[in-house]
């Protein structure tokens, strides 16, 4: 039989978004309500570039940018025209319980906390397995309290974001570690990207919701995800200020917040125009009662754009503009 | 091989005071089960088995057995227990084909035709060779059902109102006509014993069988409900050859005119029943009618 | 709805042939009243003709379904304009979509091209075409079959034995399901996990100690270092499994002692469906109150003897898990405790053993095989056991056989690793399957031998 | 003979010098064997309260009373009617405007935001249907019930703490206030929430239903149902009626025996290699999820008819075979018919495990946003339990209370499958 | 009113031409059950039943049956199947009990305690009343255990070497020792038809009961096997006092002293053994040695 309507896949960071904007658009416009699944924006990419057809997706949801590798392998499958639709910004928060006392992190106490080999304590340019047991033995102004968080895998670009955000952040600020990025980049990204393996970093899935629920029960632990399950849940759980500025909506918005990443989605363009209302619903995301300042996206926890961006994808989005990398 | 001879007497060890005592069969050389003592021939024979062994497994239960079923007559098997009377009874229909590991070897004929032939189907055998089993098994259906159920399936009636006479007739052969005329829509099962045993006679009945194979048909009646079913074996004999296992001397020597009896697998002794009650011919035989045991 | 319509008719056609059969069969030996000639009875004759008319256009109709798609698919195609025609095989799947979307009335995207909307018609024209035409061929061979058949009757005949023998026939092909189900089971592990061990030496993933599989999957990321060494999920699997048994067994065992021994019928009558009730609670419920309720409550209650819980403690799974499992060991028991003759226990009770005695002495050894048999069922279910652990057991694998602590159990990686990216060239994927494969092989093992014990004891009282 | 009275005598004086303690071993094994049981219903008894604890308030809705001015203007300036224009029409506007009417007094933009937020999105859509139904409407007016947001549902409900500081809870004060006044002039009602039982997904609590999800699973049901119930009745019957005792059968048996115990995931593995990846059949589709579960719950039902076969005592078939029945119509006329009900029970058994079952769907692409109500087993579905294992994920607080009474339905659907089950059992359990 | 008198005769409706044919019982007022005939008591009585009526719910399965059973000797109980052998004897050490629905009037005395008495324990009693079923039910244990089990839990012995005395005694007794002396760690199941039975004897004896009491334990055992456990039953006479239900005249005739003869639930007749078969005083039980039915 013939597909008459849109197949999704992607993020679960922007599958909150996207199914709100489907449902709109299913229910204002005679088309299909699309089907979308959360499979991760690496799982999305992956089902995404196996090809075109109407057995494969029509768009891809991903908490972070399509990797050149990956439009690579969609190429190699077929997938010639990609567009890229940015929607906005989520920040990556780190939230404890609100009966537990509030924490004030540093991206370089984070680096300390969770990555795999750090600075030797003692001094020095080596780097040793992760020693510290505690965020006191981190930093001395922090709580003493034993290092426990939960975090999404891999799979997920929360997980990538947080990464390049956080951890490479808080890593840069060791001199001689910022100075390997020139000599031997893959070396440098191996430190400030690998987490930490020995059960102070859970990888708690894809299920943030659960995180939330976990952290809730469990004062001790910090857990990693997007903001929109901290505006949701702020009566269960509290944001951790990072660099000393508080997560909140306006600072994100305002990129002061020093952890958030964009959020995007791609589209097939061969699939444009042959499956039906995929114009449509790329209308309906870009619309501004969407996600334009006071657009439903807004009260779902998503951080609009600056209007002349938006105006800029919307354009591109009408235009069908293809995807460029520039590496 | 399987009798129970002196030379065998040390693996079954007889306890020594028993044979003082009167308890055991007294094991000597009229007790050696030598081929069948008398005569294995009907006048007029129905069936005849030539040289049956039936095995379960490796394991035989019947050993070279000849034995003709006259016409119109009731021939008793009796025996001790597991002395392959069952078996026997269901060599003559087939109805050993439902086991698996049983295999029957030798001749079965009825009327001239081998029924262990290959090409043979057993369904118009069954049709022929009807059976009655020792616990009266009802189908959980109407009375009329279970009578009409045969004639059904094998295609004997092309109306309802045959198929009506022949239920009727039946129930009047198994003498159950007058007690159930006014409930035949009611349920078998909803019978008493003697009266659901006499439904299963009528059931086989109905499809107008010439041989009727009863295994122990009274051993699960009362003695009221026994001497009903007993007097109506007696009646069925005038229509029907009738063979008949039954685990009590009393009623072979009551309702038949030949016995057969079996021990261990073998047909020990076989003659008129009143020839064999009165004057047995076999020691085990004789044994086994004074209840030496059993 | 053609189709429907098609086996309708043929369903009609069928009832048809049934009636001729019957008649002729009873013609040929004048009539009803001769039906004892015959040598099955009529309907036989009758469910022979329809099997005649049916089956062959049955077989036909499913061919013709099957193959219509893709013939009506490349007449279209050789009608497109040759720009379209060379497009590449997927996007021409579009247009043909985009062509079916149309012709079946549903939603279009954007503007209706001329060509479009011929080819769409041309379809539709097709459709009709392969329609009527199966309509033809179908009946007409519908009805071929049902002359043959129908010719074929005759008094000596054996039609009972030819329709029972097609039965027996769909019989046997139905039991054969439950082989191709392994097979299909065991293939498609097997191709991905001989891959995966391409990759991956098989012993490093039979006796690793380490399991780290989020390993990159894009030579830009930095993953975990990508170890796949299974004990510590065989042993988080096992932890949790042991702690389920330790609820279980006790409970269920004496559960189902209580009830068929002590308990009076009143009693059983409500107790029984109502620890059965346990049975039926989907296991994603288990989870969500594993991870919602019997986690925190472990936890904060750990917190307060000065424990250190963590929160998806292996605990809170086996204990749920146990739970679980309760009425499965209880029902299970029940039937090995009511096989046990009553003969035993009159045994016992006639030397004057108290109620517990016999139980504890006579039934229970005599019952011993075929518990230890369920028990070990139990296991490979807890073993197998998916959603309770996605939603409450963690996924650090902790090599500890502490219950406190979080560990992952094999079922928990498959559903990660699948759900997530999906490389299919990457051992982090592959070994999802490699994970199913000995899980698949565990439990197999586990089940032939529960079975086995089972059977070899009800054996010896039957 | 005085000796062996002596050792009589014995014998009885031993046993009653243990018979206290053996009796106190009895009372501690019986209360053991007791408190089990009690432990085992405690269990079922906690997690019913505290999923119905969770999800009895999902059943109704919080609505709020609105006067509404269907304008013309607003929705059909032209007047013509045209039912394009209508059913695009700016519905949301008349409930802005009653709002405000209610509220002149809120007129900074962010406030009024906050404002128009008290009302569901779905409300606009309820007035579309009622104007597309009933065009005449347009200029009159109406009072109207119409959904509050989730959080006002929340907090109308009383899990939003109205004490705390406003930074603390998701309701601000200034909302309080406005619905603290409705509630005083009772234009705030709580209604029985049939959206929620007919309505597909939504990302909106308050507009989120398990329809779908039931539609779904019901079109999974009826796959997995006609095919797994004639299978797994001929298989059955084929095993245990006609087979010959062979390798061949013992295999199919140990096949059987051993996939009834396959754990479900697997199952999944399965179906997305040979149903999806092979036949290409589409992701998300009532059909493969039923076929999926039909290979699963097979040995279920294969198992209990055989033992229903079993349990027809042989008496029976040789009742038949005797009157010259073949064995085909041995099996047809009695056995079959006789063990029906042990048959129906099995597959209700196994329906409801198919029922329940999530672990394999994950596999096969059935944990999808499908909001559409499917219409045929090919159309995305989700189904129930996942549709559970979904919302179980959603940041909204008020998914919480909608998962509970979603697993509320499902055990729902499966006590009464159960419940069925046991009264077929004892209605036609038969004592040979 | 349950017996089968003229008067009850319109219910069961007698065939016409039974009693012409010899088959039925005879129905006239002989037949009457009026009390029992014969000799209740017993010289020395070990248990004394009076007045004793057994109910499974509602039906009446014994009807006022009294009846002493004297020390050191074997009393037999025949009658029909289903006339209440069985449940009469296991009233005698409440191994009813175990059958919820049974519930039993009257009084039963062991050594002048009333078994029924709501303070009697029935753990001591069922030590002193030992009993052997139908079909031998050897525990699946070794023999030894099979046999050590009674006196095990009721801590009869205090040290290992004193139960190995017991259980060579009993084995002895039982007549088994020779047989398995040499394989005493062999499971009891293991063991023939026959040996079973006399293991399942050997454990009954091993807690030094006062009563044994059999039910039919001969059935299902072969001829040989069931001569070796009459002479036991014989011998243990001695020491044990017994009571043994069985469905054989014969057997009846051999092992017993005293003989009661049940129809229907009620005792019809008793007395010695000898009397019984020779002179029966009853015409139910006359009908019944005579083979006029069973
Ligand atoms: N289905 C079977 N499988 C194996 N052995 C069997 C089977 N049926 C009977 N036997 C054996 O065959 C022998 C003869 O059995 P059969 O049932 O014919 O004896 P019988 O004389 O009818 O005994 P009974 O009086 O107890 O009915 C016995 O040893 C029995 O154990
Ligand atoms: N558990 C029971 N429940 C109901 N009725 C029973 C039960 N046991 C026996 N009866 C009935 O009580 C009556 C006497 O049965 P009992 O077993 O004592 O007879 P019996 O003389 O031992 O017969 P048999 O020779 O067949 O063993 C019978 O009518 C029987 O149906
Ligand atoms: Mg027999
Ligand atoms: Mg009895
Ligand atoms: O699902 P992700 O947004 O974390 O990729």
């Amino acid at each position: 039989a013939s597909r008459d309507y849109i197949s999704v896949v992607g993020s679960s960071t922007v599958y909150p978004f996207a199914t709100v904007v489907a449902e709109n658009f299913g229910k204002t416009t005679a088309f299909k309500t699309p089907k979308i699944e959360s499979t991760g924006s690496g799982g999305g990419l992956k089902l995404f570039c196996a090809g075109v057809g109407v057995e494969h997706p029509d768009i891809t949801n991903a908490s972070r940018r399509i990797k050149s590798s990956e439009v690579e392998k969609c190429a190699s499958n077929g997938v010639m025209d990609i567009v890229e639709v940015k929607v906005g910004y989520d920040g990556i928060v780190m939230a404890n319980a609100k009966s537990a006392e509030q924490i004030k992190l540093t991206r370089r106490d984070v680096f300390l906390a969770l990555a795999k080999q750090v600075p030797n304590p003692k001094g020095g340019e080596d780097l040793v397995e992760n020693p510290y047991k505690t965020w006191k033995q981190v930093n001395a102004a922090l709580p003493d309290m034993d290092i426990e968080v939960l975090g999404p895998p891999p799979t997920s670009g929360t997980r990538d974001a947080f990464v390049e955000l956080a951890m490479e952040g808080g890593c840069k600020t060791f001199d001689f570690i910022k100075a390997m990025k020139k000599k031997d980049k893959k070396a440098y990204k191996g430190i400030c990207h690998t987490i930490r393996e020995d059960g102070a970093f859970i990888e708690a899935g894809e299920n943030d919701n659960l995180i939330v629920q976990k952290l809730e029960s469990n004062p001790k632990a910090i857990g990693i995800f997007g903001f929109s399950f901290l505006d949701q849940n702020s009566d269960k759980v509290q944001g951790s200020s990072v660099d000393g500025i508080a997560p909140t909506f306006e600072a994100i918005a305002d990129g002061s917040y020093p952890v958030s990443r964009p959020l995007y989605f791609y589209v097939k363009k061969a699939h444009v125009g042959k499956i039906p209302g995929i114009q449509e619903y790329l209308a309906e995301f870009t619309s501004d009662k969407a996600w334009g300042d006071e657009g439903y996206l807004v009260d779902k926890g998503m951080i609009p754009m600056p209007n002349q961006e938006r105006n800029q994808f919307a354009a591109d989005v009408k235009g069908l503009n293809v995807l460029k990398l520039t590496k | 091989m399987l009798s129970v001879t002196p030379n065998t007497a040390g693996v079954v060890t007889l306890p020594k005071g028993l044979v003082g005592a009167g308890f055991a069969p007294v094991a000597d050389e009229s007790r050696a089960i030598n081929g069948t003592v008398g005569d294995i021939t009907a006048v007029d024979p129905r069936m005849t088995a030539r040289n049956v062994n039936v095995y379960y497994g490796d394991k035989l239960a019947i050993n070279d057995v000849s034995l003709d079923i006259g016409k119109n007559e009731v021939i008793a098997m009796i025996g001790p227990s597991g002395c392959g009377k069952s078996t026997f009874l269901r060599c003559l229909n087939r109805m050993n084909d439902t086991i698996d590991i049983c295999r029957v070897e030798g001749e079965i004929k009825l009327d001239e035709q081998n029924i262990y032939d290959s090409s043979l189907d057993v369904v118009p055998l069954r049709a022929q060779v009807g059976m009655v089993f020792q616990k009266p098994n009802p189908f959980p259906k109407s009375i009329y059902d279970n009578v009409a159920y045969g004639p059904r399936i094998h295609g004997l009636t092309s109306s309802k109102s045959e198929l009506d006479d022949i239920v009727e007739e039946s129930l009047l052969k198994a003498g159950l006509w007058d007690e159930v005329k006014d409930r035949l829509a009611e349920t078998g099962t909803g019978l008493s014993g003697g009266q659901q045993q006499r439904l299963c006679i009528a059931r086989t009945i109905a499809v107008a069988p010439e041989v009727i194979l009863m295994d122990e048909p009274c051993s699960a009646l009362d003695p009221i409900a026994t001497a009903r079913v007993e007097e109506l074996i007696d009646e069925l004999r005038e229509q029907f050859t009738i063979a008949i296992v039954t685990h009590s001397m009393q009623q072979a020597a009551r309702v038949s005119q030949r016995t057969a009896y079996f021990h261990l697998g073998q047909l020990v002794e076989v003659g008129k029943t009143d020839d064999i009650f009165t004057n047995p011919r076999h020691g085990l035989t004789e044994d086994y009618i004074t209840g030496r045991f059993g | 709805m053609t189709n429907t319509l098609l086996i309708l008719i043929l369903l009609g056609l069928m009832a048809l042939a049934y009636h001729l059969g019957v008649r002729r069969s009873q013609k040929l030996v004048g009539g009803p009243g001769g039906v004892r000639g015959l040598h099955s009875l009529p309907s036989y004759y009758g469910f022979f003709t329809a099997l005649w008319c049916g089956l062959p256009a049955l077989i036909m109709l499913l061919l013709w379904v099957s193959l219509q798609g893709s013939v009506i698919r490349d007449l279209i195609v050789s009608d497109l304009p040759e720009a379209v025609r060379n497009l590449p095989e997927a996007r021409l799947g579009l247009v043909i979509n985009d062509i079916q979307n149309l012709a079946q009335g549903n939603i279009v995207s954007g503007e209706v091209s001329p060509e479009m909307a011929q080819a769409a018609e041309h379809y539709k024209s097709l459709l009709r075409t392969s329609y009527a035409a199966s309509f033809v061929v179908i009946l007409s061979l519908a009805i071929a079959g049902l002359s043959l058949g129908w010719r074929l009757i005759s008094p000596q005949f054996r039609a009972r034995n030819r329709v029972e023998s097609v039965l027996k026939w769909l019989l046997i092909g139905c039991s054969t399901i439950a082989i191709f189900t392994t097979l299909g089971i065991v293939l498609s592990v097997l191709f991905e996990s001989i891959r995966f061990f391409g990759q991956i030496p098989i012993t490093e993933f039979l006796f690793g100690l380490e399991w780290s599989p989020q390993m990159a999957i894009r030579e830009d990321q930095v993953g975990s270092s990508g170890a796949f060494g299974v004990i510590p999920l065989f042993v988080g699997t096992l932890l949790i499994a042991l702690i389920a048994m330790l609820v279980a067994v006790p409970i269920g065992l004496m559960s189902a002692i209580y009830l068929s021994e002590y308990a009076g019928s009143h009693f059983r009558a409500y107790a029984k469906p109502l620890l059965e009730i346990l049975a039926g609670i989907p296991t994603v419920v288990y989870g969500f109150f594993a991870a919602l309720t019997v986690a925190p409550f472990i936890r904060d209650n750990g917190e307060l003897l000065g424990l250190d819980v963590s929160s998806e403690s292996a605990l809170a799974a086996g204990l749920v898990m146990g739970i679980m499992i309760i009425p499965f060991i209880s029902s299970l028991s029940d039937d090995v405790i009511n096989a046990v003759p009553q003969t035993m226990r009159d045994a016992s009770l006639g030397i004057g053993a108290t109620h517990s005695e016999t139980v504890k002495k006579v039934i229970l050894p005599a019952a011993l095989p075929g518990i230890v048999g369920g028990i070990l069922l139990a296991v490979s279910r807890a073993i197998g056991e998916t959603m309770i652990v996605v939603m409450a057991a963690g996924l650090s694998a902790n090599l500890t056989v502490n219950p406190l602590q979080s560990v992952t159990t094999v079922t928990v990686q498959i559903v990660t690793l699948l759900v997530g990216d999906q490389e299919f060239d990457s051992p982090k994927t592959l070994a999802a399957f490699a994970l199913g494969l000995l899980l698949f092989l565990v439990t197999l093992i586990l089940n032939v031998v529960a079975l086995r014990v089972v059977r070899k004891y009800r054996e010896a009282y039957e | 003979m005085s000796k062996s009275e002596q050792q009589q005598a014995r014998t009885i004086d031993r046993v009653n010098t243990t018979l206290a303690q053996r009796y106190g071993r009895e009372r501690r094994f019986r209360r053991f064997g007791f408190f089990a049981v009690v432990l085992g219903l405690a269990f079922v008894g906690v997690m019913f309260l505290s999923i119905i604890g969770k999800g009895y308030s999902a059943f109704q809705q919080t609505r709020i009373l609105l006067d509404i001015e269907f304008t013309e203007s607003v929705i059909d300036p032209s007047g013509e009617r045209d039912p394009a224009v209508l059913s695009s029409a700016n519905y949301s506007a008349l409930i802005k405007n009653s709002l405000r009417a209610l509220y002149p007094e809120v007129k900074d933009r962010k406030e009024k935001r906050e404002l128009y937020g008290i009302v569901s999105n779905g409300a606009a859509l309820i007035l579309r249907a009622k104007v597309m139904a009933d065009p005449t409407l347009l200029g009159s007016q109406a009072q109207l019930w119409l959904p509050a947001d989730d959080d006002i549902d929340m907090l109308v409900k009383g899990y939003i703490d109205r004490t705390v500081v406003q930074s603390e809870r998701r309701v601000k004060d200034n909302v309080i206030a406005w619905i603290e006044k409705l509630e005083s002039e009772q234009k705030i009602g709580k209604f029985f929430n049939t959206t929620f039982l007919t309505g597909g997904d939504s990302r909106e609590p308050e507009l989120a239903g398990i329809g779908g999800a039931v539609m779904g699973s019901l079109y999974t049901l009826i796959v997995t149902l006609l095919l797994s119930f004639p299978i797994g009745v001929a298989a059955a019957v084929y095993l245990e009626e006609f087979a010959p005792r062979n390798r061949w059968t013992d295999l199919v048996e140990v096949n059987i025996n051993n996939l009834a115990a396959v754990p479900s995931i697997v199952f999944g593995l399965l179906g997305l290699a040979v149903f999806i990846n092979f036949f290409g059949l589409p992701r998300s589709a009532p059909l493969v999820g039923g076929m999926v579960l039909t290979l699963m719950t097979l040995p279920t039902i294969i198992i209990a008819s055989r033992a229903a076969l079993k349990a027809v005592p042989p008496s029976i078939r040789e009742a038949a075979l005797g009157v010259g029945a073949s064995k085909m119509q041995t099996v047809f006329h009695h056995v079959l018919p006789l063990s029906m009900p042990g048959m129906l029970t099995g597959t209700i058994i196994g329906m409801a495990q198919a029922l329940g079952e999530t672990a394999p769907l994950l596999m096969i692409g059935m944990v999808a946003f499908i909001v559409d109500i499917p219409g045929s087993a090919m159309d995305p579905a989700t189904v129930l339990p996942v549709q559970i294992f979904l919302w179980a994920d959603s940041p909204e607080r008020a998914f919480l209370e909608k998962t509970s009474a979603a697993i509320m339905v499902l055990l729902g659907f499966l006590i009464v499958m159960n419940v069925l089950a046991v009264i077929l059992r004892k209605r036609f359990e038969r004592r040979w």
